[in-house]
């Protein structure tokens, strides 16, 4: 059996996610979405199909001639299928904070900021949350601070909004009506009991939940063969890391 | 007879002024690492940093050197390498003022001062603390009787005048106009500036505007108020397409600027070299 | 695998449907007539033209044509060779809708598309009878605080989503950009537009995004539904650049056009080459 | 004495209104603005001085690099100096008609359009009113449709507006405080009975009224062998009839 680390497994879950979309783009500092997004666009491209990959941060993979705006001006005329967003925190309603941790007025601890999130959320049909690090610390029931809200008012334009949740312990799916997460996969090293102690909100569980896939060869040699050196462009450090390339 | 100010870079410090809102590139767009320097030097006061949308070093210098007592950005971060330590403690500490925004809103109220519009209108950011804090941004009622929706409610964002605009550029031309490239952003940036000034690694001796194709790729000296030739303007940061970042030097600030200490003894050299 | 879709021009005439609100490039943008020549053969109706800002012989023809219901425009005219004549006896006689505008309008609507918002704010106009006869515009008093004057009224214009749109390239590249230079109005349109196809002169063997000078060039492949190679595709009109115009020919439409009879005449001809 | 023709002698005119300018730019179909302009910019150049002039439909003379709208942002933006703009009619109170005469509902004869008038009237501190007709046809007591009204209530936003009117006859100076033209100079050939006979509209006459000014040599030597060449290459019907070249 061949050997699989944790990020291959989190590189492969991602791209089953996306394999229904024509254009993906993927934000900074984002190996493992971007990883995921190069797999799905090498095997699309095997079945004869065109899929679009823009990577921030990437001369190559950056489809854009019209500034750094033209990311944004492209995802709010609904141009862009699905894109990443992380968190300091995430809350059980979706709301996500990359701006710091007490309150606004006195902040314990100031992270970078929003970037794009207040946007990208509200106009990009499939947002994937992705966090890898999984505690009561990231996973929150309350955020300190809202970067973009996981739903909003009926009279708000918002065609985009969270699909999935997934950090390198399971992958929940974001239910808009009930505005909760319910959990679909768990790593294989994981317990439910574990992600229940580790889940800093409260959440669902699906009824046919089941166990992070395994990627088939296939996709490991892809993986492994191409998209490695491919992310080794722009994410020098990590595909050293992972792959030694 | 030239067709612009060829300057020094002193003479380039000198145009900034306590108090100015000054735009600030992103990594990606050109940043004026060598200026910034003799910004420090020059121990500038109470300068407003307008991010577009974010700065990595260059921002947490000035920071850290007591230039800045106000922040308006998207993020302020070291990037691979965590956070920014300076700019971290600030906020922490109470010391400087963070106006917290997103990406696109920077971008637009640069656009409508390129418009010459008090405002311009902007979707999504409704519902989140961002929106809260900023007691400048406008929510109104869509008042469009055909597009949109009714009862939707639109955020609104003032134009932003910059004082003065100085990023790094790879090259310009004979005439004073700026190669950007794809680095529109930069357009915007100069578009909304009272006053802009570049540093670049060279000259050319060639009118970019001969040709129709590389006209494309400047920023017209129309835009420009002076030039300084300043070789490896940018280090440590990476001039997207001449050269790399420098990430031994940023890990090492990285390390240094944990404390406001090792930022100092950081600085030191740094500002002697 | 080919990464765009290569066209036939008739495949590209059939994208428009009767009623659509097309994107009309101005004379200096690459005006696609072969494709008009076969749309007008085609006997599309009720065409919207939206001009940026302006048409000359194409939107003439296709008025002349009876392709046409209505035309949103800062200006119809055959510049040095005086006024368009189907245009002008078409508002005359009240068988076409005008709206007039001016340029910047239609250059911001299209921006507030580009943008997802509802409406944009400009300056100007106030006053004028352009203003008064749009009812789509709206006026406001200045909403904001601190930016603009207080009791200001400041002009909306609605975000306009285009059907589609059709222009005249020199060049694209092996994966679907297009070349378009300084004429970046064509990204405005393209990025306001539901379908966008492109007739070229030709097809290079090269990924024009494989350089970052050459990448500024382009309108990105992403936004183009299908691309047609059609040589000689802007005659008479110039394909700036490439060819200039064919005045002699310009002046023979615009004698011949002054008469409905004049014009069948002349297209009779025109159309079965 | 030098054989100067109308036209030499508008260009030369205009040249003077534009010697404090930094940017001047030129609209369509404007080749006696347009020579007019460069001749001031090789002028300034003789003296050591920067003049940045842009021509509309010239690549040569075309300062920008972001698309059409550009124009229209850098005179927003105050970038802009002089501007130059026509009209099927003018009136006395400095507005312009572009689009048609009789009602618009029921026009009797349309017109081009109104193209960017009714931004460049309002922002560019200097728009000089520009028609070689000058009859009761084209200068009248009202338009019959305000492309761009030659004043603005105070509440709106207008650092521009109208400065001179020249025709091929007159130059009139516009007065904002009163809404009116003042006739400064008229042609070598022209009575004042004449003008006021084929002026639709009533106007002051200035105390110091003159003839229109004679170019001097160097002037007219500049106009002749360098201007007319650099006009050819972007109006070259007019460069030919006025000049032969």
């Amino acid at each position: 059996m061949i050997e699989l680390k944790r990020e291959e497994l989190l590189i492969s879950e991602l791209a089953d996610l996306l394999v229904n979309d024509k254009h993906i783009a993927v934000g900074a500092a984002s190996p493992i979405p971007g990883a995921a997004a190069l797999l799905v666009k090498e095997e699309a491209k095997l079945q004869n199909n065109r899929l679009r990959v823009t990577i921030l941060h990437s001369n190559k993979y950056n489809n854009f001639t019209d500034g750094a705006r033209e990311l944004f001006d492209c995802a709010a005329q609904g141009r862009i299928d699905t894109f990443f967003l992380g968190g300091v925190q995430i809350d059980g309603e979706a709301n996500i904070n990359l701006v710091g941790t007490g309150s606004y007025a006195k902040i314990q601890k100031r992270f970078p900021g929003s970037f794009g999130s207040a946007l990208m959320y509200f106009v990009v049909p499939q947002i994937i949350l992705f966090r890898e690090e999984h505690s009561p610390r990231t996973l929150v029931d309350k955020v300190d601070f809202i970067s973009a809200p996981g739903f909003s008012d009926e009279n708000i334009y918002r065609p985009g909004g969270p699909k999935f949740l997934l950090t390198n312990r399971a992958l929940f799916k974001f239910n808009k009506q009930k505005k909760r997460f319910c959990l679909l996969k768990i790593h294989n090293n994981e317990s439910l009991e574990n992600i229940i102690k580790l889940t800093g909100f409260k959440f669902d569980v699906d009824d046919k939940i089941t166990n992070m896939s395994i990627p088939n060869k296939t996709r490991i040699d892809i993986l492994r063969n191409k998209i490695a050196y491919m992310v080794s462009e722009f994410y020098p450090e990590f595909a050293d890391k992972i792959w030694g390339v | 007879m030239k067709q612009f100010d060829e300057l020094s870079l002193l003479e380039i410090v000198d145009e900034v002024k306590d108090g100015d809102l000054i735009g600030i590139p992103a990594d990606y767009s050109g940043v004026p690492m060598e200026f910034t320097k003799e910004l420090i030097k020059k121990g500038v006061k109470d300068l407003k940093l307008y991010c577009l949308p974010l700065t990595t070093i260059q921002g947490d210098m000035l920071i850290g050197s007591g230039c800045v007592s106000e922040v308006e950005a998207a993020a302020v971060t070291l990037g691979e390498f965590g956070l920014a330590p300076r700019f971290s403690e600030a906020v922490e500490s109470g010391k400087i003022i963070i106006k917290d925004s997103t990406c696109p809103a920077l971008h637009a109220q640069l656009q409508a001062t390129e418009k010459s519009v008090p405002f311009m209108p902007l979707r999504g950011v409704i519902g989140s603390d961002i929106q809260k804090y900023r007691k400048d941004w406008q929510v109104i009622e869509n008042p469009m009787k055909f597009t949109g929706n009714k009862n939707e409610p639109i955020l609104l964002l003032p134009a932003v005048q910059l004082d003065i605009l100085i990023f790094h550029a790879p090259c310009v031309d004979k005439n004073g106009n700026i190669q950007i490239g794809r680095r529109r952003e930069l357009s915007t940036l100069a578009h909304a500036s009272k006053k802009v000034f570049v540093t670049t690694e060279r000259i050319l001796d060639i009118d970019l505007f001969d040709d129709e194709l590389s006209a494309a790729t400047c920023l017209p000296a129309l835009y420009i108020d002076g030039i300084s030739v300043v070789k490896n303007g940018a280090w440590p940061c990476a001039l997207p397409g001449v050269y790399c970042a420098d990430n031994d030097e940023i890990k090492k600030y990285s390390i240094a600027a944990k404390t406001q200490k090792g930022f100092e003894h950081y600085m030191k050299n740094y500002l002697s070299n």
